[in-house]
């Protein structure tokens, strides 16, 4: 397997130009869609009134920073147990975009709770567990730019990343263990009463803007790190030569 | 005759290809010397003949069977001294070397002999933060003595050395060879290993850089 | 003798000539521990509620301190490539500098606790089960931390980062450890949470060396 | 016009759903032009380091994209 460590990149990027402008495209009109839905077509709740709609961008962020941690675990792996040049810099264009979702899913969390339970932070079983996820992120991205050479901290992070993977359910369930430990009340589930379908349609098209907006501006990035890669081997040479 | 050799080794350090097409064939009893400028990856080819740097490119075979199939049994044929010389400075310099000889299933005996081989047994019960440079130097040398392995691969070994324990390192590469063993040196200072070839890394320099963005 | 007996043995010497470490660990752990009744007032029962969370915070932070001690000597004196270049394989030397690592820091702890569940006049009926949940808990620690410790070779201002990437992995020990106390103190079972504990061991003890196995790798290439 | 106002209000929630959905917005275009940005400025590097080894074969150059 002599590969050259970044020989199959070269179809990567032609091959992102060519996806690039259809799924930015999609991802723009499924946003639009979902925002028009949440905001004027779907009903407001019986009990919370319009506050549900914060449901809209909290679910579907909430949904993506626990899909974009997968994509870098499965990155990570790959990277590691197959050597594939491009997997480390999937999983690092992803990481940064995983982390404002996370952020984002607990921002409006937290905006959903202050009417709801009159508190800015509620330690409701989800809530938590995506605040450690956080957190993961937030040491993936540490480890990742803490060595001078750069597919050096690529790899280290993607370490971590799959160790960090499989202690996600571990702490999901010991968090969901926690919460009922010390919660007597059930409190009322975040996503609120059973989804009827006027509110499920918007829902899921947010999503499906969310993923659309994920998988574009990940290409986006990735053709960055390639660039960035070129760049310190070019000036490498350059210094060599002089 | 198993041959340990490299074929068109390509080595890559952070973004930089540090030599390619690099080929070398080491004979029982044969000994290759490493020259080159600083930086020509000397300790980088080294490294990747010990296995601790995968190559970009190119194969490490041991008697026809490349050694990624059984990096364990390389791994137990072959002992290495790098730049540092991993002394504990709590631990005495019999304590040193007992370790790592343990470490490759050699007894207590061979340590007393290794120490001798490198005059250092009135240092043996001398704790390493006692030892001078050179001294702890002759200790990391005295490790190839207690548990010879088929392969040595030595990093600048004679750094810091005085000439009595610069022939002590060329009498004990010698009788390693003798006994059918080889090695593989990167120095400045020159050893006097007779029949050995020289590997300039310097005529496998890359010229062309690495062309990590042409096809992108 | 087999490697792994080899590298506990010579860990348990360095930590046996190099007392120090281990006495700060555990002076550490109850130093801190003390602390929280001048924050939250000496109050008797107050503290005894308190007393579970504050001995497994204070124990997780007295691990997370102790973790540099692993592998940077090595990594810095170039024992670690040695080691590396041994035959057999890596993760059983991660598990045998782990096993050394535990020893003298989980083992102090287990034995300071009791000192700070007194201070805490937490009910002395929960001290055989508070000894078990750290027994169970704290080699998870240790695994964990050593896999934090091997990623930040090398890694600039290293030292920093292991907390980071180790403290959310520590949450289920914690959970479940003070879970553990405060279901006996409650008079119910506390088996649940240590089972839950020995799974979480148990999984790390698989994930933990293979993990610290790949990160040494790649610390010495 | 009233009509607006009462849309805004969001049942007397307005100052909860539309942060939310502002914040949404400013993290999602905020990736976005920090992402072409930098891709902007990767692209301009790279087309004026010019290749320094005119012996070897001249690298491919990238078309510098608009």
């Amino acid at each position: 397997m002599n590969m050259h460590r970044f020989a199959n990149p070269g179809r990567f990027v032609r091959l992102a130009e060519r996806i690039l402008p259809w799924s930015g495209a999609l991802a723009v009109l499924a946003l639009a869609a979902g925002l028009y839905l949440s905001l004027f077509v779907s009903p407001a709740d019986y009990q919370q009134g319009d506050s549900v709609r914060i449901m809209y961008v909290h679910v579907p962020a909430a949904w993506m920073a626990l899909f974009v941690y997968t994509v870098i675990a499965a990155a990570s792996a790959s990277a590691l147990i197959w050597r594939h040049p491009l997997a480390d810099l999937v999983a690092r264009a992803s990481a940064p975009v995983g982390a404002g979702f996370t952020f984002l899913a607990l921002a409006t969390g937290s905006l959903w709770g202050k009417p709801m339970w009159g508190t800015w932070w509620v330690w409701d079983a989800r809530l938590t567990s995506v605040l450690v996820l956080f957190f993961l992120y937030l040491g993936h991205m540490a480890l990742s730019n803490a060595f001078d050479d750069q597919s050096r901290g690529n790899r280290a992070a993607a370490v971590l990343a799959l160790v960090g993977f499989v202690n996600v359910p571990i702490i999901k369930f010991s968090v969901d263990w926690w919460s009922t430990l010390h919660q007597p009340a059930s409190v009322m589930r975040l996503d609120g009463p059973t989804i009827h379908p006027s509110m499920l349609w918007p829902l899921l098209v947010m999503a499906v803007g969310f993923k659309l907006y994920y998988v574009s501006i990940m290409l986006l990035r990735v053709k960055s790190e390639v660039m960035a890669a070129r760049l310190r081997a070019r000036s490498m040479a350059a210094v060599e030569a002089t | 005759m198993s041959l340990f050799s490299g074929r068109d080794l390509v080595c890559v350090r952070g973004d930089r290809r540090v030599f390619a097409g690099l080929a070398f064939d080491l004979p029982p009893g044969g000994a290759v010397l490493l020259s080159g400028p600083n930086g020509s990856g000397k300790s980088s080819l080294l490294r990747l003949m010990a296995g601790l740097l995968r190559p970009a490119g190119g194969d490490l075979i041991w008697d026809g069977a490349p050694i990624a199939a059984d990096p364990e049994a390389h791994r137990a044929r072959l002992r290495y001294v790098g730049h540092l010389n991993a002394i504990k400075p709590v631990l005495t310099a019999a304590e040193n070397v007992a370790f790592w000889a343990r470490h490759a299933g050699a007894g207590e005996a061979d340590v007393g002999r290794a120490l001798a081989g490198f005059a250092l047994t009135p240092l043996a019960h001398v704790a390493g933060r006692l030892l001078s440079s050179g001294q702890r130097r002759r200790v990391a040398l005295a490790r190839l003595l207690a548990a010879p392995g088929e392969v040595w691969l030595l990093d600048e070994p004679s750094v810091g050395l005085d000439q009595a324990s610069l022939a002590h390192l060329s009498t004990a590469i010698a009788m390693h060879r003798a006994a059918g063993g080889r090695v593989a040196v990167a120095t400045h200072t020159p050893i006097d290993m007779p029949g050995a070839q020289t590997l300039a890394l310097a005529d496998f320099a890359d010229s062309v850089p690495l062309t990590v963005g042409s096809d992108w | 003798m087999s490697l792994f007996a080899n590298v506990v043995a010579r860990d348990l010497r360095l930590a046996l000539r190099q007392r120090g470490d281990a006495v700060m660990v555990v002076l550490f752990f109850v130093l801190a521990a003390m602390l929280f009744p001048f924050a939250v007032g000496p109050e008797p029962n107050l503290l005894a509620r308190l007393a579970a969370g504050v001995i497994w915070v204070t124990a997780l932070l007295a691990v997370l301190l102790s973790l540099e001690r692993l592998f940077l000597a090595d990594f810095e004196d170039g024992s670690l490539e040695l080691l590396v270049l041994a035959p057999g394989p890596l993760s059983l030397t991660v598990l045998a500098k782990v096993l050394a690592h535990w020893l003298t820091t989980g083992l102090p702890l287990i034995a300071a606790a009791p000192l700070i569940a007194l201070l805490y006049n937490m009910d002395v009926s929960a001290l055989p089960v508070l000894a078990l949940a750290m027994l169970l808990g704290t080699p998870s620690l240790s695994l964990t931390g050593a896999v934090g410790a091997a990623l930040t070779l090398g890694a600039r201002r290293g030292g920093v980062l292991v907390p980071l990437l180790v403290l959310p992995l520590y949450i289920p020990v914690l959970i479940f450890g003070v879970a553990a106390i405060d279901a006996t103190l409650a008079g119910l079972s506390a088996r649940p949470h240590l089972l839950f504990l020995a799974a979480i061991f148990l999984v790390m003890l698989v994930v933990a060396p293979l993990a610290a196995a790949a990160a040494l790798r790649q610390a010495v290439e | 016009m009233e009509q607006v106002q009462t849309f805004l209000a969001m049942g007397g929630y307005g100052i909860f759903v539309w942060p939310a959905f502002a914040l949404t917005a400013v993290i999602l275009i905020g990736l976005l032009v920090t992402t072409l940005h930098r891709l902007h400025a990767l692209q301009n590097d790279l087309s004026r380091l010019h290749d320094p080894r005119p012996a070897a074969a001249p690298a491919h150059m990238p078309e510098a994209r608009p």
